[in-house]
């Protein structure tokens, strides 16, 4: 511990951890690698992917398994499927989870579906990784979170992660789990730095983390947003009001316990998610607690998400399109007003 | 293009009467299940190879376990030459818990990946990058193995056809595209549909060989597959063969086939049948004889019989595996009350 | 009124009467006419869709207004899209939802994302007609119903009818409405008879129907399942229980107030949708309800849908994966078992 | 394959000084935008059309207002050539409310369907099906117009560059396909990605010509344009041409462009450049002189200038304008808190 590197750079440690255990892991994308056959580039001269996350992976590895591929989204994870169905562990990269579009039956209708289909005989030991998230000014076709989308779809898990150091221990969890996992990375992210153990360990899918404790009020926090629902809490703090921050880090499988006890515990219920806000990640809690912990709750479950909108390109209106520390705070102050006024 | 029809060799007895059998067991099949279907016995939408039978046979003849093939809605003939067993493929179109998906497949989805069939597909062009993916392994595992992707005249028009065959073409994989062009995409021809003359001819945009061959001659294929599989055994890289061939049926059971012109139909059905034409050529060549291709169908027959009685004796999944084989390490409790 | 004809029919006439109506509406699809230039072949003889939904249009309105596609979906999806973007009003048929895989960019991120981007000065009228629903043995690639995978989507709109006669009403003001509209159509539901009116009419986009009024328990059902609901309600009412159903119709947008005003009245609600649990239409609503009608609620909100699993091609399974009556009178039991004890 | 290098006429002044212009205009424009987004005052990912002049300029000369063209994610030299204002495309990028899509869309989106121009597209392969989709408008609407496809080599793999041209094939549709191949999809060469020597090569899988030009010779591309929206304006249906050219600029802002060769930069940048040679030309055939040029230049300055001061001083869109626009008639009322 004690060693802080950036979340970029705890995703290609945890590349590089796998790749070094299991000669069938291999990296696909567009660019992964970057400027293949290119006689005179130097391996360290490679792009490593557009964000650079995967720098430095082809000198250890080589081409043969840092595989640039062509602009053919359904070509080559479709490829992947299929090469993982067949004996690889193969991670594919999807540089924007929106690009989703030109790949979706792959994934949904293959990759997803095919241990099912087949009887439980056959297994899709997949990784995709995939860009996603506001606030890089990238507008509304390259801005998105799908998570929810993923989500929906039975055969496959989903995990966006919001720390280096989970970043890390959950991929090569993902990884080395047999199921098609997609794995969320926010390019807002990918420069915030936090400690990260070295070497080889995993995270579990499936488990939530209790980010802070609390007692007056449940924040159930997807990704980036865990960061803007601690800023909250320690605004909220200042008001006495304790907020729990749970980040449920995987989607599906979703760690409904963890949830559902910390609801039993504050009474209230607020996610925060900046996906859109209709059949997405933030409506799927929310029911599953309006049904199994409905006895729990005091007060209506709140849900702030991004408006039903695409993403906006103009700065000042992508900075509203985003949840703010500012909109948390006024939701659980409408929300536990009276209580709090009581506990003072 | 590669001439095609200079016939270079002929086959061992042994070869023939293999590729006779799989040819008559693929053609009792579909015209069991056509008979069985039109009961309303068979649930689901169903599609039968029956006419097409030299395609998935000549091709198959020159593939073993570790080769991989993936294939179509049309899927019942790739996976009899494929190997499959006949009991699991029937108990599987009746949706029985004995076959070879435990029923939860059905017609569009019977797969058995120990033999390296990777399934039919509900999904038009759902194989190009499928196969693309099991060549890759074949390359990077160094298996000795190749993958052949069969699809339809239809699929030839669809976005996976270009972006599977282009990776496979710039990665140099062991694999071989087969189109089954039998003239038309459910209702639609081939010719409305597509704006070239042949398949084949839009190899030349992938930098691959791209053969023609009559697809009712099961010998044609059988060469034109052996070119393409040495091929891409020696590390030489993927090619598409265009098989010239027809359905005998419908694109699916209860299709009126209004489409087809009665002479096509005819002659297709009979001048043209891909296993009378293959039986004549074992006769001449002394594969076989009347007696011996004789006894050979009754077999097939016979198992094909069996196979309809094993179907039917089966029983019905049992109701616990609705949500099981969702994922590998992860129960599914799903939500419902 | 009293003219009984089949939701297939239905569909038939909504597509003649809008074609006749406005030149510009054109229907595009793989074999929607059938047997494009085939010599031989009569209008009469066209298949007219996979189902025969669309047979006899291209006798009246000839093959350059019903237009047979290529299996691209990408390409003539995206080609109605601009299509519609530069002054036609197409309808444009997905043969099956499940094949959205195929061509979801054009969906989401072109034709439903083009006017925002555009600062609004683009429109794209266009529907697409798309097949939906489990139950006809058609396996895991041809019966998932995706309509919570658009409703997520901002700048489409999604209907989903569950009579003969709103098909007919809801697909005319679908094609009349300048947005993009994808229109679901159960395929179990086609032969199914009903009364609907002659001639044009419209019914409105965006206004929910109860089915049946009742007091006890608030059933919204979608689609197919609205039939399932009102089975369910003659086995509750044998009870002394008063089941309201409430059919939204249109998914995007969603008609809060009347969900909203009949759980004010009955406090209990069930949504019985039989897409899959997580993130979709049944979430989507329990969440809305657990918001802005919690104080209406005397229990939890009840969600009864197909388990998170791919649609199994099996008829016993297939039959088991289906929301069922008996699990909806079960749940509802369940749920109203002590107000009704007291009621009777 | 056409030959295209036999020049069959010269131009007459009017003309060739609206190209010359509209490259201008084009290179200050993006050279403006360069050096701006290094001072960090522009947000988002640009991607930057200097170099391509020729391309987008010699095919637009041929368009009017009634005819479409899609663009890319580097769309700006589109958007120019097309006729947008500088004005607004400027303030677009700014993301101000003043911009051609109010600041909504960007750069990867800037749009005036008023002007024909459908949108940059953030989607690699996103123009295919929409310039065939405004091609069967044309068509149907019988309104003389011709939808053109400007792509990069990179889409020239996506499968949507098979399904679109397909479709504009058999149709035959006034739809003309301009592969801007620049040698580069990002960091990854044409020659790695593609299984084809040319882009055009691939126009024979679709039965319609394909054409290659030198496309940093606005001439060579003004004249092949010309065939090819002559046939599509005759209803002899769609062509497809590969403009080998070159980005000056990295891929997009930041790349430190390390794939290049230090030669080939050179070269481009220098003798190549399609400006430079266009000048030549002009001056050589007396279309104008060096100092109409020249003042031409200042002109061109002057109103990139003033658009740069137009964007800076325009207003960014209100809040409320958000959620407007996402549907026609309908309000988005949005459900977060
Ligand atoms: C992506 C996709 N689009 C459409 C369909 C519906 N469909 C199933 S089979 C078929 C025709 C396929 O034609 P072809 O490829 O020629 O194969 P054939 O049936 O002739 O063997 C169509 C359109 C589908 N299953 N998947
Ligand atoms: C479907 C899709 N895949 C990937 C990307 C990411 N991307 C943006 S531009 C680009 C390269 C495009 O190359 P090319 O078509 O040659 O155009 P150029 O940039 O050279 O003009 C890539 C991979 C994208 N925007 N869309
Ligand atoms: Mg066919
Ligand atoms: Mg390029």
């Amino acid at each position: 511990m004690g060693r802080t590197i950036s979340f970029s750079d705890a995703i290609n440690e945890a590349l590089a951890e796998t790749m070094r255990r299991d000669k069938n892991v291999i990296l696909m994308g567009e660019d992964v690698a970057g400027g293949a056959a290119v006689d005179h580039l130097q391996d360290e001269e490679a792009w490593g992917g557009v964000m650079g996350v995967t720098q430095g992976l082809v000198q250890e590895f080589g081409r043969d398994r840092i595989l640039d591929t062509p602009i053919a989204e359904a070509g080559y994870v479709g490829a992947a499927v299929s090469a993982a169905a067949t004996g690889m562990r193969p991670v594919t990269e999807l540089m924007f989870n929106d690009f989703i579009g030109s790949c979706l039956d792959e994934v949904m209708n293959q990759g997803a579906k095919l241990r099912y289909m087949f009887g439980g005989k056959a297994k899709v030991p997949l990784t995709i990784r995939t860009m996603h998230g506001a606030g890089f000014r990238a507008a509304a076709q390259h801005s998105q979170s799908l998570y929810g989308m993923f989500t929906a779809i039975p055969g496959l898990k989903t995990v966006v992660p919001s720390t280096p150091a989970e970043a890390k221990g959950l991929l090569i969890a993902a990884i080395e789990d047999d199921d098609l996992v997609v794995f969320f990375e926010d390019k807002t992210l990918y420069n915030m730095k936090g400690d990260v153990p070295e070497g080889y360990y995993t995270t579990d899918l499936g488990k939530a983390d209790i980010k802070r404790e609390g007692s007056d009020v449940t924040i159930v926090a997807i990704g980036k947003q865990v960061h803007t629902a601690l800023e909250a809490a320690e605004q909220l703090a200042a008001k006495g009001i304790q907020a729990e921050i749970v980040d449920p880090r995987s989607l599906s499988p979703l760690d409904e316990d963890t949830i559902l006890a910390s609801v039993d515990k504050t009474n209230h219920l607020i996610v925060v998610d900046e996906a859109t806000p209709r059949c997405n990640v933030a409506t799927d809690i929310a029911a599953m607690v309006a049904d199994k912990g409905f006895d729990s709750l005091d007060a209506p479950i709140k849900r702030i998400t991004a408006p039903h909108s695409p993403v906006p390109f103009s700065p000042v209106l992508e900075d509203l399109y985003l949840p703010s520390a500012d909109t948390i705070v006024r939701t659980v102050m409408e929300l536990t007003g009276e209580d709090t006024a009581m506990t003072t | 293009m590669e001439a095609s029809n200079t016939r270079t060799q002929t086959m061992d007895s042994h070869q023939a009467m293999w590729m006779y059998q799989k040819m008559s067991e693929i053609r009792h099949f579909e015209d069991t299940v056509h008979e069985t279907f039109s009961k309303g016995v068979l649930p689901g939408f169903v599609h039968l190879y029956a006419g097409e039978e030299a395609v998935a046979v000549g091709v198959c003849a020159h593939l073993n376990d570790k080769d991989s093939i993936t294939s179509t809605h049309r899927g019942h003939g790739h996976c009899i030459a494929k190997g499959c067993d006949l009991n699991g493929m029937m108990a599987e179109i009746y949706g029985k818990e004995t076959g070879l998906c435990n029923g939860k497949g059905g017609s569009m989805h019977i797969a058995d990946v120990s033999k390296g069939m990777l399934g039919a597909n509900g999904i038009v062009g759902g194989g190009f990058p499928l196969a693309t993916g099991a060549g890759l392994t074949a390359k990077l595992q160094d298996t000795g193995g190749v993958a052949v992707c069969f699809f339809g005249d239809g699929a030839n028009n669809h976005g996976t056809f270009h972006e599977g065959i282009n990776m496979a073409a710039i990665w140099n994989l062991p694999v071989i595209f087969v189109a089954e062009n039998n003239g038309y995409a459910e209702a639609t021809p081939f010719s409305y549909a597509s704006s070239c003359e042949n398949i084949a001819d839009r190899a030349a945009s992938y930098g691959i060989p791209g053969e023609i061959v009559d697809g009712k001659d099961a010998m044609a294929v059988y060469e034109a597959a052996e070119r393409a599989v040495t091929r891409a055994r020696n590390g030489e890289g993927p090619s598409l063969i265009e098989c010239k061939t027809y359905r005998n049926y419908g694109h699916f059971e209860g299709d009126a086939q209004k489409y087809k012109g009665s002479e096509e139909r005819e002659e297709h059905l009979k001048d043209k049948d891909a296993i009378l034409q293959f039986r004549q050529y074992m006769l001449q060549h002394n594969l076989s004889n009347e007696e011996g291709l004789n006894k050979l169908d009754e077999q097939v027959k016979a198992s094909i019989q069996a196979a309809v009685e094993f179907a039917e004796s089966s029983d019905y999944p049992d109701a616990g595996s609705l949500i099981t084989d969702v994922y590998v390490n992860y129960t599914n409790t799903g939500r419902e009350s």
